[in-house]
């Protein structure tokens, strides 16, 4: 036997824990503009090195550069603009509601808006979206009503879901926004056994869905991407990296060795790694693969590269995990200011509007909170009546649970 | 009218629903070009077309997964999983999923899908091909489960099956896949020609799913089985001697509550068999009903004859089989009381 | 002794355990630095180092199956499975594998590996953080199954799950985590400290798996309850006004089958309660082994309290939840029979 | 909304099926010794082509040649080809054995000996492993008693397993490697525990395990894969590309698109794809792969690409979906006599002697046979009493197991 060294295990650490300063040394950053833009009919085995780079659009001075340039208009962007900073004041005032127990739970995705706004401006109306539960933005940016998903947040009576689901688990089949679940990962190959039902009908809708990076560790992932692959299904799969799961920072969840959008190199299809905090290099990429899934090329993973600037949710204090002004030391900044700053740039755009929007759309969410309160709140006012909660178990119920409901009296 | 063993059966309500209903699909581990491993899918793929029955990745969760999403979209998928000991790393997607899509969503969203799945031992598969996991989906609320005993039955309850709004989990026994075995291994294997049960329709029919079947009249004991071990409880009758009732469950959730409350109050006894696990097993959960159903009507207490609580065992596979013997020793002992 | 809520108590057998013990290890998703969602792992990796306890990738699979190959290395690894909603992908290795290995290998490699997960409602976690899947696991042989309802008790039957050398699925009440719970959700929290079960010593004691303890003696009724539903139960004894006999089982698999039927033999009564949904539910295990033990002495039906057959629905967390009321009708309706 | 083309569903299909002329086009193949060894702790970034490539050393002369040439003395090369040869005729017999009726159910490993038995060579004595159902021959190879193996096949009352598992489902702990399951690919992410657990320890040993390809899709494969990368295990995965699950080709395994090799370049580790039917490539790369394991450098996955020479098991009939001459035309060739012609360039082998050690293993296996089956077979014999069917569920036997034994009056 040879004479070899002891094993030993290695546990994978954050550069930074509380106390310590922040830092993202690793994220090393190419510079916007660099990445080239490849057809969107280009075979996977070429581009491998994308998976590995960070497609950028707006440079350092919010200026729009390179290949990956949407070229959008400014319209299409004040309009991305306002939903983005709706989502913040939504985001903001339901946690807020939480906090004063008006609901259990709330989950905010502040930094992220950017990497799912952008995709319903690039998809079509109907693709459809098997969303985790941080793509708030996209159902508002669809035109789902607020005040709904405040019925839902609020488990009242008008919450569609019958006040059977946790906060934030909207549902909207007609917004083409499959409803939430609390199982990570387990939408991913959902979506696509829905591309592959569209492709196995002629149609001509494609499916995208979100997962977050923790999420990539479950055995969904790999079935999402294998299944997608073998039946070259038209479904775009977007991992939402923003650096942490709940505690643990995205090396326990794989990050350490190789980025998540290369896990697609395997596979044989492209893995796309873009700036998620630059709303017009997700709407560029998300395109990109919309195009491509949508000519029979088949899937594209999409590594959105950003940070989680709050909480996880209601239930969790980051303060005890990562250091607190981490979200100041990220290096791609906040995608509402970036946005802001080129339309200012392009003279489409002023402090002063956007000062403006901002206090629309402050007034807006307290408005329609008032509306939805008016309604009930989980604490109290018009709620579900509990004889709901034997529906929908079946299409139509069977004995027992008719049984059961009687024995309940409701 | 055909004779069809229960291969045939089950392959002539695919071959109908596929002709009836473009929606509706079929894959699975070997079930495109092969035909499946116990041939239930033959054909179909080359009457069909290749994208309406084809081989999958071996990934219980991703065929689960993907059929979920499919039903999303408003297609009616029936998959198959090789054994139903393999179902296990599906076992998220269907409790999870499956079974709730149509709650969370307030009906926005449901799931239209079949998974059919052999099941039981009897066949020397040893520990990993003779598992009976009923009872893990028993309990799941927003899942049917569905098990036929004859050929007739399992077209009927297929097709209903694969037309339910809700997800099914079909468990097909697959020791009397080619004939109605009774538990008498050393004795010659008798073909499902022999049986009534073997007229088939070529047609389109369905059996509804909740309704169970009487299939031996008697006053003496009540006994309820579903699968091979209808065969096996009809021969422990014979081999005790006793004027026992006969159900064929057919349906394990919705179960055929009335159907079994009418006999068991006629009987005043009752003898459950099935070839799970005894603990917790669905038998457990029919004692339960039994009991609560019929307490003033029982004269005896009510027996479960079922597997043994070990793996299933290669070698013992006659040792840990419930067979007509031990069925015929719990009515002796239920009619004596 | 020191007076410990549930979650000290349990965070106190792993400290012991990884001080007693280098093959004692600690896993799972947030348990390392932060702690556990619910705090159950505090201070444990400052204290025992970045390999005893540490985080893991979101993937409840790799979590089991790593333990699994720990466990035949010789290790002892204790998991956690951040809620019991999220153990299904590790399904098939906990039912396929830990529970099969030493079977399989004829004792030659073995599993001595303890899953802890919080379990069960009545904190307005939803569909997906408040189930009770008990009973998928005690029809799995191979597999003990565990839950305590007590600081005392979790400390000392973790510990014995910890040292036990098969696999045991460690359900924690997340519900009494930081009181006796009794179901009154109306009014205020009780606090362990004011409970003789936070009295907990702070070294090493064992509690037996498969030994039941009679919390309150009562003859008139047998109340089997587990969990939260030890001190719902308790509660709906007293508003039934009922001389009940309240079990608390600890341990499913094995269960105490002799401190059941003393009591049920002497109460001739008996009510099952539970959370998790009701169909194929445990308590038909219960129900069903109270029949065949004790049928010549019941002198009323058995009955279940459980939860519907439903999901965990959020905002009907009360109307969901089996509350002391539900248990005290059961009871009145057995005593008056 | 764009004027886009309908979709199609894409179902991969071998390129033959029976009737039609067998063919490997696909199987582009680099010449033996053109690809380079880097150093066994070459940071993997570096080394990802190595996935798209193919490692072999014996020639089309069955010469070794290039860097990967182990150089294994002959006494190593002759021995190696005993046990192949030894796996072989073992194979032959248990399968005869299976349609005379003697057991239930056999697998053949005919072709791929080479896939496991270089691995005994390679490995340590004490390195665990963690193999398929198709790796008897490392267990031969590692020197576990053939009649022990026999009466497990047999379900005889010499059964070590007490004839609880189906036929070749061995079990040995003495000779490191772990109770098979005829669960697909649980093993794999057991091996990482394993491996992390010696990594724990500061133990010196490490762990290998092996998969089919068709079993990759399983999502255990990603929780291994995944586990591995992120604590560094010592750990050698391996997937046994033999081209086909049962009837399904590796095209519905994921293959059509990419290699399986490739499959680690996404989890940051060393993927390498190796001839399988070349005993002294599979060496190379077994003892690289080690060597990295053991110096703390962290898990290797390696594609074995071989062919599945017979059936799937007993139960299957591969000329149902296969065309029936495709071993032939499989361009790798058959490893045992690619290593006795090496042998014979070598001088170190002749025709005779391989004819006479082929009578030999056919008589060591037909003696051996004749010394189980005076044991018992499944049809009759001595048998393990049904009461031990009650033992090992748990280390102590519950009161509720006693009671059925009981009641069984065993
Ligand atoms: C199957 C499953 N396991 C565990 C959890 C608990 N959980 C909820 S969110 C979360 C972290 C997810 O992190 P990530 O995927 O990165 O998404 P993010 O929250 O960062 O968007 C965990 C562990 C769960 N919901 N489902
Ligand atoms: C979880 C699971 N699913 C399905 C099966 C049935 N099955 C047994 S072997 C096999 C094919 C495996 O193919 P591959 O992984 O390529 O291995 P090979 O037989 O070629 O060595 C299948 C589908 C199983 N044993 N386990
Ligand atoms: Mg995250
Ligand atoms: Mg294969």
């Amino acid at each position: 036997m040879k004479n070899t060294p002891t094993l030993s295990l290695h546990i994978p650490e954050p550069e930074a824990r509380p106390g310590d300063e922040a830092s993202f040394d690793r994220s090393a950053l190419p510079p916007a503009g660099s990445v080239p833009r490849p057809p969107t009919d280009v075979c996977a085995t070429t581009i491998r090195d994308l998976s590995f780079s960070l497609i950028r659009v707006l440079d350092e001075d919010f200026k729009a550069v390179g290949p990956w340039n949407p070229r959008l208009s400014p319209d299409v962007m004040r309009s991305a603009l306002r939903y983005m900073m709706m989502t913040r004041a939504y985001d903001e005032r339901m946690y807020r509601a939480q906090r004063q127990g008006k609901t259990s739970f709330y989950m905010k995705s502040t930094g992220e808006e950017a990497t799912n706004i952008a995709y319903a401006f690039a998809l079509h109306r109907d693709d459809m979206c098997f969303p985790a539960y941080r793509q708030q933005g996209l159902l508002l940016a669809r035109g789902y009503p607020m005040l709904t998903m405040m019925n839902q947040v609020y488990s009242n009576a008008h919450d569609p879901g019958k006040g059977r689901n946790l906060p934030v688990m909207y549902s909207s089949r007609e917004h083409s926004f499959f409803t939430i679940s609390g199982n990570l990962g387990t939408q991913f190959p959902q979506a696509v056994g829905w591309a592959m039902a569209s492709a196995y009908k002629g149609d001509t809708r494609i499916a995208a869905s979100w997962i977050g990076e923790g999420t990539t560790a479950e055995g969904d992932f790999h079935q999402a991407m294998n299944f997608a692959a073998v039946y070259r299904a038209p479904v775009i799969l977007n991992v939402v990296n923003n650096q942490w799961a709940i505690s643990s920072f995205q090396g326990i969840a794989g990050g350490e060795a190789s980025t998540f959008a290369s896990r697609a190199i395997g596979y044989g299809f492209p893995g796309l790694r873009v700036d998620g905090n630059d709303f017009l290099a997700v709407y560029a990429v998300a395109e990109w693969a919309a195009e491509r899934a949508r000519n029979n090329h088949g899937p594209t993973l999409v590594e959105l590269y950003t940070y989680r600037g709050e909480g996880h949710s209601t239930s969790d204090d980051p303060s005890r995990y990562r250091p607190s002004d981490e979200w100041k030391a990220w290096p791609l900044g906040d995608p509402i200011e970036r946005l802001k700053r080129h339309l200012i740039g392009l003279d489409e755009w002023s402090d002063e509007k956007h000062a403006a929007l901002g206090q629309e759309m402050a007034d807006l969410v307290r408005d329609t909170q008032k509306e939805a309160e008016a309604v009930g709140t989980l604490q109290g006012g018009e709620q579900p009546s509990p004889g709901t909660m034997f529906e929908d178990v079946f299409e139509e119920t069977p004995w027992h649970i008719r049984r059961q409901r009687q024995q309940m009296g409701v | 009218m055909a004779t069809m063993n229960m291969i045939q059966a089950l392959n002539s309500a695919l071959d109908v629903m596929l002709t009836r209903d473009a929606n509706v699909l079929v894959f699975g581990e070997d079930v495109g070009y092969f035909g499946g491993v116990f041939r239930v899918t033959e054909g179909l793929q080359k009457k069909h077309g290749l994208t309406r029955c084809f081989d999958t990745p071996i990934g219980e969760a991703g065929i689960v997964a993907v059929a979920i999403g499919m039903g999303a979209y408003g297609l009616r998928p029936v998959v198959e999983i090789q054994f139903a000991d393999y179902i296990y790393p599906a076992y998220d997607q269907i409790v999870s999923e499956a079974a709730r899509i149509r709650y969370r969503s307030a009906g926005e969203f449901y799931v239209p899908l079949t998974i059919r799945t052999p099941y039981g031992g009897g066949i020397f598969g040893g520990q990993t091909h003779s598992q009976s996991p009923e009872a893990l989906f028993t309990h799941v609320a927003g899942i049917k489960t569905v098990v036929p005993s004859s050929p007739y039955d399992a077209k009927g309850l297929l097709i209903s099956a694969i037309e339910d709004n809700d997800p099914v989990i079909f468990l097909e026994p697959k020791r009397i896949y080619n004939g109605p075995f009774n538990g008498r291994h050393d004795q010659p294997v008798i073909p499902w020609s022999k049986h009534p049960a073997s007229e088939v329709p070529e047609g389109h029919y369905k059996i509804p799913l909740g309704k169970a079947s009487v299939v031996r009249e008697g006053a003496q004991v009540t006994v309820l089985a579903y699968g091979t071990m209808v065969h096996v409880a009809l021969e422990g009758v014979a081999e005790a001697g006793v004027d026992g009732e006969v159900i064929d469950l057919r349906s394990l959730v919705p179960v055929d509550i009335d159907t079994i409350v009418a006999s068991v109050e006629k009987t005043g006894r009752c003898v459950i068999v099935h070839e799970a696990t005894r603990t917790s097993g669905y038998g457990a959960e029919l004692s339960a009903l039994v009991q609560e159903n019929c307490f003033f009507h029982l004269e005896a207490p009510i027996e479960r004859v079922a597997g043994w609580d070990t793996p299933y065992p290669h070698a013992h596979e006659w040792a840990y089989f419930p067979g007509p013997s031990r069925v015929a020793e719990a009515l002796r002992r239920t009619v004596e009381v």
